[in-house]
């Protein structure tokens, strides 16, 4: 009698919590560039016109300054914006009214007003877009205080962390990866949230932990396949937000395997994967058995050639070889 | 606008706007010797001059419409209301501050009255309006966003961005461009291809036009004006305010750039003086009853002054409260990325 | 501007201004073809139907009038005379590639013909070419920037930013609005205030005004004077170019929010067509010297299709050449940051 | 007979930077806000513009997206600019032609333009500028390939950098600090320039590495000097420049302290400090007898309140503690 959960796409799933919560919830509306009538870039917002209407799906003019600030002030008079810069390669556009306002607000007002927003970005390279359009820069807004910073890998994390994102009293860097849209899985319902700051062990293992978020948790999972084959066990972690960060699950993880590697699609310099190694060794200092593997983009902007583009962005070859590296240290005791 | 000049405004209101002017002048000068006596940090901007600008327009306005400004925006928070010793202490970083003593003179916000705030980053606040405008209409209100900046503001693109979504979406937003001809040290002239700011607006279909920042009334006049075009007809409207600051562009700043030359002669115009002589003109207030309102009003600065010096410090174990809407971490040093 | 119809190009121009219209239309029709045989990746935005205002533009400037573009940058390389073959060869991503196959679609650029590339970032180029403009008033050189962005760039601050800067500074430039009415899927009715861009430009003193774009000629003359605007009298000048592009904003839109009818009206507009039947009726071409001419831009699209299918990939180890000025690292998982 | 070299500060040191490469080569300019007439909002540019006129010290409009891109422009033709944007913290709005433009444009292009251009730009906190003005945005740039990334402590090393980057044929992000513009120090002439990617060891010692960067320097060393008297002797080394990063020079000094602290002004997440740790780490795994400390701000948009900002920049007892928190450790053999 128990039939499996349906499954649905990531991009579906996002399109669930939208519709969900804007039923639930009168002042949520969303605001991007193309949509409403052309149903998104990536199709997320499909249907939500023609559901919710112009004053509650709009169409923007190509001004990720003005619109997000639009959303920020229209936020901080109490209204519940999702907007969506179309790719995160836009909000360099945008950087000044994320972080010199959204992150800041509340705190330079000693706390008289909210920011209920959230800013929806995909990013992400591998297909082949090249420089300008390729970017990860979960590390910058990370690096900011009064941000929340969301990396759904999978279609039932993008619908639960996005109706948490919604409902969140604070600003909501929600970071889809275009790589996943198409990926299925099943999703809960209109009352599952997955609250933030609560990693999830994507898959057991004792040998190593390789932590790993978003559209590299898939690529983690490869590579924990062909490490198995030769007896390797890793721990796939997946950390779902960035803030807050759920360190104690990661270093407990670290704490049974005494060996990690965290994978990220960003850059190396002050990335996303030296900074829960910075926290690792501090957490785990006396546990590893060896440094911790980092595995990111090559430090180039990213080319457009195929054979190049998949050289330069993390592959599951370079997690084992990453692991391996790990585990054939010699443990200095 | 209209070509007849509109009558004067009811006398209680005229002396309102009198007393309110002298308490932004007066306060100002305060705050600069509180500055100079090292009691305030940062930096310390100043508006005296453009009080007929500031007063002018939040007088025109209804109290529940949301107001937007820039660093230089003690006379806006004074204008809606807040208190003055509040205002003060957070000038001087007090706990009692308007802000808690997070903000500082370049952040006074008073939300209960409708003031979104002062913002440092400059045409950064302007798409703020732009929102508090749509939130407005979302709603289904009828209240007017009103963002004030100055015309160095108006060669930053987002402020075009925000002409734009404002005049494509008919928002209920008033545009006031406080034209005070200069931006820090360099002068309009040296930083905007024309004279002229408000056909910026116009070029996205906005009524946009330009007054005499120097006459309260005059800018009174306009700002309803526009008001009433965002509220009656759901239109975007923008104004030039043209004005003067008679100190530098902010505590430090030598003001070497401008001739005396120049600044006499718009000394000449003191939106304080002229407007005195109207009262008096006009019979509204005599010169007894001046004088009482300028004893009152020292009466309270002084009062904001002691009030501001007295407060105690913020404790510095509240260093990480209000980063997040629920408190994440108390260690100053710790990290408020780890979860609870 | 003038309004007498100016005198035709030589018939040689003509015929030139014609191949090279059609070389475009070919070569994006082979790199769709190219694209859906999974040869190129990544976006592929065809700028067919926008031909007239491309080579009108290109053949009213000198050679050394530095040009940008936005990623809808094919038709703009082929008329600046780059080789078709090298810029097929980096549409494939082969080491032969106008870019070495770094760039794609979106980022060629021909320094050697004064092409300054393609760029990814709605409005982000158009800077860029204020600088060019720059550049070439501070050398003392007569050269005059041009830069070419679509009307939905037109909506992005940093282009209002530009326009102050180079009325300000009385810049050689000449800012052409490519309005092909739609941004993406988006109207430019659902996006701008006004139905006109050009009064943007207006607004800051800089002599601007808007022409049928698809009609080569009229794009040819519109430039024409704008460049000798920025050259003879060191102004710049901005032309709005009302045209339509007949595919999808790039290959992946599947273009279902115009309308049929629509396109059908534009189509019937063809730049080709309107322009066969000028040259067939001033005599400068028959239809055989027309047939012929196709069958040699098709053996020129043939040829740059077989060139770039038979290049080499671009070699792995060479992934992180060309991030600095000296090669600093060559381990493409190292990092650049590592001194060497 | 030797007479001491005449002491000038940061400021000036800037500023003969900026003459002196004026009259050498004629393709250097001088864009920004208020840098004219005005003489720069930190009197840097002070005389130049009399000296040089207004076609090569600009003032510009309040756009400092439109500027930066400008100077790119101007760059990839062949000149030379030296852009300053008034603040770091206004960079946030030109965060666009930083990244997707001037980073990228050698590399996208297959190698065909060179961006030979400087962004000067000051920074920090200390001066009650509170939260929308007082960046520290280091690990921001470099996180980025692409850039170069400076970030001189003393008058000596503003001059010859600063000369260096503005030779460098590639972009220059060049970080000063607002709180060093009155220090004075000896510093070179004409001909000496200092290259990029050479750390410098500010203080030798034995017990731990400190490192530190920028106005951090200054409070490293004040720690030195405390710890100095409870008889711990650490080693202050400076990078000077962290795109490119001399690992070399730091790995060795913590390869003879065994211990490591790392000083940055920025915030901690995907921080400066997090960066360099991380680099250590590896280099140095097997000879760190203790977690590397990390000095950062605290993790809150700055406070304006004079002891709020006290608290929450690095102090020199912040240091201290680091330090003796590192020498306290266990060593786990
Ligand atoms: C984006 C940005 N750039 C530069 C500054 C530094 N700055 C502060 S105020 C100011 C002048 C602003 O002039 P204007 O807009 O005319 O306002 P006013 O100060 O005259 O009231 C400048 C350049 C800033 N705060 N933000
Ligand atoms: C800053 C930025 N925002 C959004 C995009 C995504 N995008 C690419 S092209 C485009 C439409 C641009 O329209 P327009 O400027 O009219 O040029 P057209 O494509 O019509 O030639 C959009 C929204 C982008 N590349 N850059
Ligand atoms: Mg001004
Ligand atoms: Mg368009």
């Amino acid at each position: 009698m128990t039939t499996p959960p349906p499954e649905v796409t990531y991009r579906d799933a996002l399109n669930q919590a939208l519709r969900e919560e804007m039923h639930r919830d009168e002042s949520v509306f969303l605001m991007g560039e193309d949509i409403g009538h052309f149903d998104g870039a990536f199709k997320v917002t499909r249907g939500l016109l023609a559901e919710f209407g112009e004053q509650r799906v709009v169409d923007t003019p190509i001004t990720e300054a003005g619109f997000t600030g639009l959303g920020i002030g229209a936020a901080m008079a109490g209204l519940r914006p999702v907007i969506e810069i179309m790719t995160v390669n836009f909000a360099l556009v945008a950087m000044d009214q994320i972080i010199s306002n959204a992150s800041k607000i509340r705190y330079m007002f000693g706390g008289q007003a909210s920011v209920p927003m959230v800013i929806r970005m995909p990013g992400g390279a591998g297909h082949q877009l090249s420089a300008q359009h390729s970017h990860s820069l979960e590390a910058m807004f990370t690096h900011v205080p009064g941000l929340k910073v969301v990396v759904p890998a999978t279609p039932e994390d993008a619908k639960g962390l996005l109706k948490t994102a919604i409902r969140d009293d604070d600003p909501v860097i929600f970071l889809e990866s275009e790589g996943l849209y198409g990926k299925k899985g099943p999703v809960g319902g209109d009352d599952d949230l997955i609250p933030f700051g609560q990693a999830v062990v994507r898959r057991p293992g004792r040998d190593c932990t390789v932590i790993a978020h978003s559209r590299m948790v898939w690529v983690a999972l490869a590579a924990a396949e062909r490490l198995a084959e030769q007896g390797i066990e890793v721990e796939v972690v997946d950390p779902r937000t960035f803030r807050p960060l759920d360190l104690g699950t990661l270093a407990a993880s670290v704490a049974r395997t005494s060996r990690a590697v965290v994978v990220d699609e960003g850059w190396p310099e002050c990335g996303i994967a030296a900074g829960v190694a910075a926290h690792l060794y501090e957490a785990c200092f006396d546990l590893l058995d060896a440094p911790i593997g980092r595995v990111n983009s090559a430090d180039v902007p990213m080319p457009y050639a195929r054979n190049l583009e998949q050289a330069a962005i993390p592959q599951p070859d370079d997690v084992v070889a990453a692991v391996m590296a790990t585990m054939a240290r010699e443990v200095p005791r | 606008m209209s070509t007849s000049p509109p009558p004067l405004p009811p006398d209680d209101e005229m002396r309102g706007i009198f007393r309110t002017m002298t308490l932004i002048r007066r306060f100002e000068e305060r705050a600069a010797d509180e500055y100079m006596a090292g009691r305030i940090g940062g930096f310390l901007h100043l508006a005296i001059g453009e009080e007929a600008a500031i007063v002018g327009t939040v007088c025109a306005l209804r109290p529940d419409d949301p107001l937007t400004s820039t660093y230089r925006e003690h006379g806006q928070a004074l204008a809606r209301g807040s208190d003055p010793r509040a205002i003060m202490a957070e000038l001087l970083g007090r706990s009692t501050g308007l802000c808690g003593g997070r903000g500082g003179s370049m952040h006074l916000m008073d939300i209960s009255r409708s003031f979104y705030g002062g913002y440092g980053i400059v045409g950064g606040a302007v798409p703020l309006a732009v929102g508090l405008a749509w939130a407005a209409r979302y709603r289904g209100g009828d209240q007017v966003a009103v963002t004030m900046f100055g015309e160095g503001a108006a060669n930053q693109g987002v402020v075009s961005e925000c002409f734009n979504m404002a005049g494509l979406w008919d928002l209920p937003i008033v545009f006031l461009i406080v034209n005070n001809q200069y931006g820090m040290g360099t002068s309009a002239k040296d930083a905007a291809a024309t004279e002229d700011f408000f056909p910026r607006a116009a070029a996205y279909g906005i009524e946009a036009w330009k007054v005499d920042g120097m006459d309260v009334l005059a800018v009174r006049t306009a700002v309803s004006e526009a008001a009433r075009i965002a509220r009656d007809e759901g239109r975007a409207a923008c104004v030039e305010l043209l004005t003067y600051r008679y100190k530098g562009h902010s505590m430090s700043d030598p003001d070497t750039t401008r001739s005396a030359e120049e600044k006499d002669r718009w000394r000449a115009r003191d939106p304080l003086i002229t407007f005195e002589r109207v009262l008096l003109g006009e019979g509204v207030m005599d010169a007894e009853a001046i004088a009482a309102m300028r004893a009152e009003v020292d009466q309270v600065v002084d009062d904001a002054a002691a009030f501001a010096e007295q407060s105690p410090e913020v404790p510095v174990s509240e260093v990480a409260r209000n980063v997040y809407a629920y408190p994440w971490n108390d260690d100053p040093r710790g990290s408020a990325l780890v979860s609870p």
